[in-house]
């Protein structure tokens, strides 16, 4: 079990839990996520990550695995810069993750691409990003791919509250409704970009109604219930794939700052306190317990058969090599092509002349 | 051998590379039932239909992100940009999505568009319209950038741009449209990243890109005249940069003059001229002399338009100076 | 009167025609657009123009004339490509804008800016721009302006139909909204953006959903009744100025081609036949006979003198001096600042060495 | 004397030019609560308030195109990019409008703005988040560029960008903030436009700015152990460019080296190495050498990203092998 969700994601395991196949099984994700970006956490404190830049989606989890959930095999996805759980819920190989966050060759991105740029082919992950809207425009691009080629599939980029303010979102929700593509914006609200609320970025917090405005299928959902987002995403994502182009918003909380150095003293401890209510995982297992779906015996167990796993993906992280200095001219461009001169070549040819 | 203007062998290796990828879609304002603003892509959309030859509405940002994420995904875009100067707008999907990706990546994908745009004045058509910006472009790691200055290269460079693996921006240049020649697109060209020696001679290198290669095609045959024999270098593109040529051509004659029709300061001719002077310091009688377009926006006035960038004149007085030096 | 309109245009002259001075007015500006207009074709037919990016606003002169009508004298605006008609209702001198067009010294910028590029700060004018809709966040800055100096003034964007599928629109739009801003968004909707019509553009033609979505005062009047466009323009500057930022969409036809060297192939000649009969000049003429508010006798002769003027502009420009070689590098920067070095000082300096 | 780190430094310039005038307001992202990505307007909004510390939504495009419409209708503007990478997303507004606008208009009006950003390696911070492109903003007519090495310097060039009548891109190194420097801000310091000669030797020129004059200076450091004595010159401004002072130190060495953080190819690096053989060829021994970043995106991995831009051990090393020439 400790290499569990190896490129399993995609697949259903909670016959291990109860009845509720569904519930169980995005409960599962949605632990997995918490109890790895806990150890990203660890991983930063140990100075073992590449960098601080490191964005925690600790009370997002029902955004990733809902819309997931409602994902298909072939589908394609952007993420923004909190993208650890989409790409988990997707089925990403914690342990791969981790190395790339500690910036190690063993990592999905062989630890040139870190937290912020981590993609997967495999798994239709077309790319992390670390430019607030920057990877909105190209799943526009994918659906039309899918589109053009029929292809079936449809391509989702997920998003911050944040990001609502960049233009190029409109251009490319403008364009995605005008072709009819298969393609879902998803917003995470998840209240602030930064030190920002949302309320001070904007004077219109409903969302969806701006993406009505552009033609689009703009619906609102709560990050609370991941039952709720996995039926409107899975609703939205069947229209999508026949033509009709959505933006769904869903709500939840920043848990805590906004990346690791950050203690939130823009808000105090009251309001987070309330926020942090707003607990998708502890809900689900709730309602995991409540409708009996499970017993809190069993659940422990899971969560305990999760952390394990995820301390693997540390020491997997920490074991994992660093990229050998070759690797910085590689795939610049493709292999065979003309190269980039490395500087002591060129200093060396300059310099040797006499 | 067939006379063709610079704008039809556009059309044409974009008709034909279509017809031979079923993967090549065009991505641009105007480009399907208006034909592109300056006539390129021309009724291509009866032959290819408004599927492959996609309007957009006016998004360049989106434009070329929408290119990025086609190119991951199976297609091979050409995304245009009616002018070049409108890359501000989409740099950040340019510099900062499409040249990083294949390396951010580690390797796992590449994104195989072609960026294409014109360039350069001519048309009065004022600062926002009018501008040279390749710096801009060369100065990014991870984009190739190609120049033509002929037909056949119009033709060749476009047609190869569509089989690289990696992102390519294609800078045409406004006033060469209507350039007519006589070619033989069968017969053999220099390989894609090999500058062509366009003239040869002894007195000195005369090493340009895109309009400014007739520029100084003319004022080499001026200079002829008075007895001054000029090579002149046609670099093609700018990306990959073909030193061994400019190396053995200015090792060969000691003097060079780069141009560039972008502004002078931090520009393409600084590049060609530190390259050159790391190369072939040794062999060099005088400074890399730099013409370029003055550090001045550049305005509608026709008079001032044309004041600002080289031309003919200058480049022949200059290539004297430093003949007579 | 052959100068009439220079320096004039915010003042009423109506008293010449008929009693409702508004109409009359109205039709005043908006005949002086027309018959400018009719010039600068003119002038490129002469081979007297800079270049061939003119972009003639004939059908469009209610939004020129409606909306500057319900500014004041300190407000300022931005214009797009199409923006003749708009300085002119403002109040321009018709012979240094033909004299700009024509790239001459004389013209308000001395020839660099030309048609694309006009301003004038004295009547508030930021400027004319050649990217569509980079003139928009310039707007928002003029308005921050007016705000934290309590100026009084609102700020005015006038853009067109295509300038709304440009993402910087909408991050302008929300910060207009954010601050309180006195501010104005003008879309002039002439149906086509070069040879796309409005609807091949988009699947959400009701842009005036999209500004309320981002929680502006958005409206939308039809462009025929200069009246009306005046009378909703006074309302939404008011409610501007009061911190209560608009967006207008002003429905009209593109009579001609985009440029001077588009004929239209991309339309039928039905379509355009059916355009044209939305002239709110010949609307607007119509009214002031239909309600005797003024004369066919003296509306003709208006008519003429008007012609007279904009002829007198074409002489005007086209005697106009061309800017001397050394206006090349003046202005660059601001006089008595370090300024770029001449080309030939340079090759003087580098070659002179023996 | 006191103590003062860059950050403080540049928020005391700032503090203090607002509290001199009213006309100055700060907008960008997280500038004002948040008190700036890197700290430097910590706690100004407790002095100037919400309405001069304007805290934006993320909206690159609008943040430097509401600072031109403000800084043309009265006020001045300090507009922040919390990265230099984003400038992808500004790049219209800052080139097509901010630089073109006074030159466009005829002189009519000017754009005082100033454009406070940050950019370099430093931090594993990704090829999105480390850029240095400083190159395309020199590149552009109309542009002042201030890029201050010293804590001294991030107090006087902000100060005095914030006199302007022009607009100013000034960048910061995120790699500086926290650096600590003994400073008499009442010292003179060289006026606006002046490079500053910060180590003087004669066996090699060393030209640089922002952080890579440290660079340079622990290098010469080291050199000076192996009995080499290099000048380093700190450029502090590449608009203007002081040029006098380059041609004065190295037509008196005769060998120079010039490093940028920047990509290789057309950077600043190529423009200064351009410079400095025109104006310098019958003085040089041999080329100018350059030292800069490698022509690849930055990689999140630390040792990939140290690797990829200069340091100190290849100027040294590089420097003892133009020395030993
Ligand atoms: C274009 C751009 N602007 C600014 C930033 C700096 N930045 C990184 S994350 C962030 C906040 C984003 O907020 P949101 O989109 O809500 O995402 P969240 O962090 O809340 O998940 C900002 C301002 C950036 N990375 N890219
Ligand atoms: C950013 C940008 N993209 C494209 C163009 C080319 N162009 C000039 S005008 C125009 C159409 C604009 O349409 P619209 O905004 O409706 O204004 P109209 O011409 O109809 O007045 C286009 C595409 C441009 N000038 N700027
Ligand atoms: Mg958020
Ligand atoms: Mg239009």
């Amino acid at each position: 079990m400790q290499d569990a969700g190896a490129g399993q994601g995609l697949e259903a395991r909670a016959g291990d839990i109860g009845g509720n196949r569904a519930l169980a099984d995005l409960y599962r994700t949605m632990r997995r996520i918490r109890s790895f970006e806990e150890r990203v956490g660890e991983l930063f404190l140990r100075g073992e990550s590449a960098g601080s830049m490191l964005h925690l989606s600790i009370g997002e989890e029902a955004a990733a695995a809902g819309v997931c959930a409602a994902m298909r095999p072939h589908d394609t996805f952007t993420t923004h810069h909190r993208g650890h759980g989409i790409f988990l819920a997707r089925g990403a190989d914690p342990r791969r993750m981790m190395a790339e966050i500690a910036g190690k060759q063993d990592g999905y991105c062989q630890g040139k691409g870190g937290s912020m740029h981590i993609a997967d082919m495999g798994l239709g992950h077309l790319g992390a990003n670390a430019i607030v809207g920057g990877g909105i425009p190209a799943v526009v691009g994918a659906g039309l791919s899918s589109k053009c080629k029929a292809l079936g599939s449809v391509s989702v980029a997920f998003f911050g509250d944040g990001a609502m303010q960049q233009g190029v979102l409109y251009e490319s929700m403008n364009m995605a409704a005008l072709w009819d593509l298969p393609v879902l914006f998803v917003c995470i609200n998840n209240q602030y970009g930064m030190g920002t609320r949302v309320d001070q970025a904007t004077r219109a917090t409903d969302f969806e109604k701006r993406a009505q405005a552009f033609g689009l299928n703009g619906r609102a959902v709560d990050g609370l219930d991941v039952e709720a987002v996995r039926q409107i995403a899975g609703d939205m994502a069947d229209a999508a794939r026949a033509g009709r182009p959505g933006f769904l918003t869903v709500s939840c909380y920043r848990f805590f700052g906004h990346a690791r150095m950050d203690k939130s003293p823009y808000r105090d401890v009251a309001e987070e306190a309330e926020g942090r209510k707003k607990d998708p995982v502890a809900f689900a297992r709730d309602r995991l317990l409540a409708e009996a779906l499970a017993d809190a015996a069993t659940l422990d167990q899971l969560d305990a058969e999760i952390g394990r796993e995820m301390d693997a993906s540390i020491d997997f992280a920490i074991a994992a090599e660093v990229p050998g200095p070759e690797a910085m001219f590689r795939d610049v461009f493709a292999a065979g092509e003309p190269q980039p001169e490395p500087l002591r070549t060129r200093l060396d040819r300059v310099l040797a002349r006499r | 051998m067939q006379t063709l203007t610079y704008r039809d062998a556009l059309r044409r290796a974009l008709a034909e590379a279509m017809t031979e990828d079923a993967d090549i879609v065009v991505i641009g304002e105007e480009v399907g039932r208006y034909g592109g603003a300056y006539g390129v892509t021309k009724d291509l959309i009866q032959t290819f239909g408004p599927d492959r030859m996609i309007d957009t509405p006016i998004s360049e940002p989106a434009i070329v992100g929408v290119a990025v994420g086609a190119a991951m995904t199976g297609l091979r875009p050409v995304a245009e940009l009616m002018y070049v100067d409108f890359l501000g707008l989409s740099m950040d999907q340019l510099a900062n999505q499409a040249a990083k990706i294949r390396y951010m990546f580690g390797g796992q994908i590449g994104v195989p568009m072609v960026l294409r745009t014109q360039g350069g004045t001519g048309r009065s058509a004022g600062a926002q319209h009018s501008q040279s910006l390749e710096a801009w472009v060369m100065h990014t790691p991870g984009l190739r950038l190609a120049m033509p200055a002929t037909v056949a290269d119009a033709y060749h460079l476009l047609r190869h741009s569509l089989t690289l693996p990696d992102p390519v921006v294609f800078i045409e240049h406004k006033a060469l449209y209507a350039r007519k020649e006589q070619v033989d697109l069968a017969a053999p060209v220099p390989p894609w990243g090999k500058a062509a020696v366009r003239r040869r001679g002894d007195d000195l290198v005369i090493v340009t890109y895109s309009r400014q290669v007739h520029f100084a095609l003319d004022a080499a045959a001026l200079l002829a005249t008075a007895g001054i024999e000029a090579t002149v270098i046609d670099l093609r593109t700018l990306n990959p940069l073909d030193i061994d040529t400019l190396r053995a051509e200015v090792a060969r004659v000691g003097k060079a003059m780069v141009i560039s029709e972008g502004a002078l300061t931090a520009g393409v001719a600084a590049e060609l001229a530190s390259r050159i002077a790391e190369e072939c310091f040794d062999f060099l009688e005088q400074p890399v002399v730099r013409v370029a377009a003055e550090d001045v926006p550049i305005a509608v006035s026709p008079t001032l338009e044309a004041a600002s960038v080289p031309g003919v004149a200058i480049i022949a007085e200059t290539a004297e100076r430093m003949v007579r030096w």
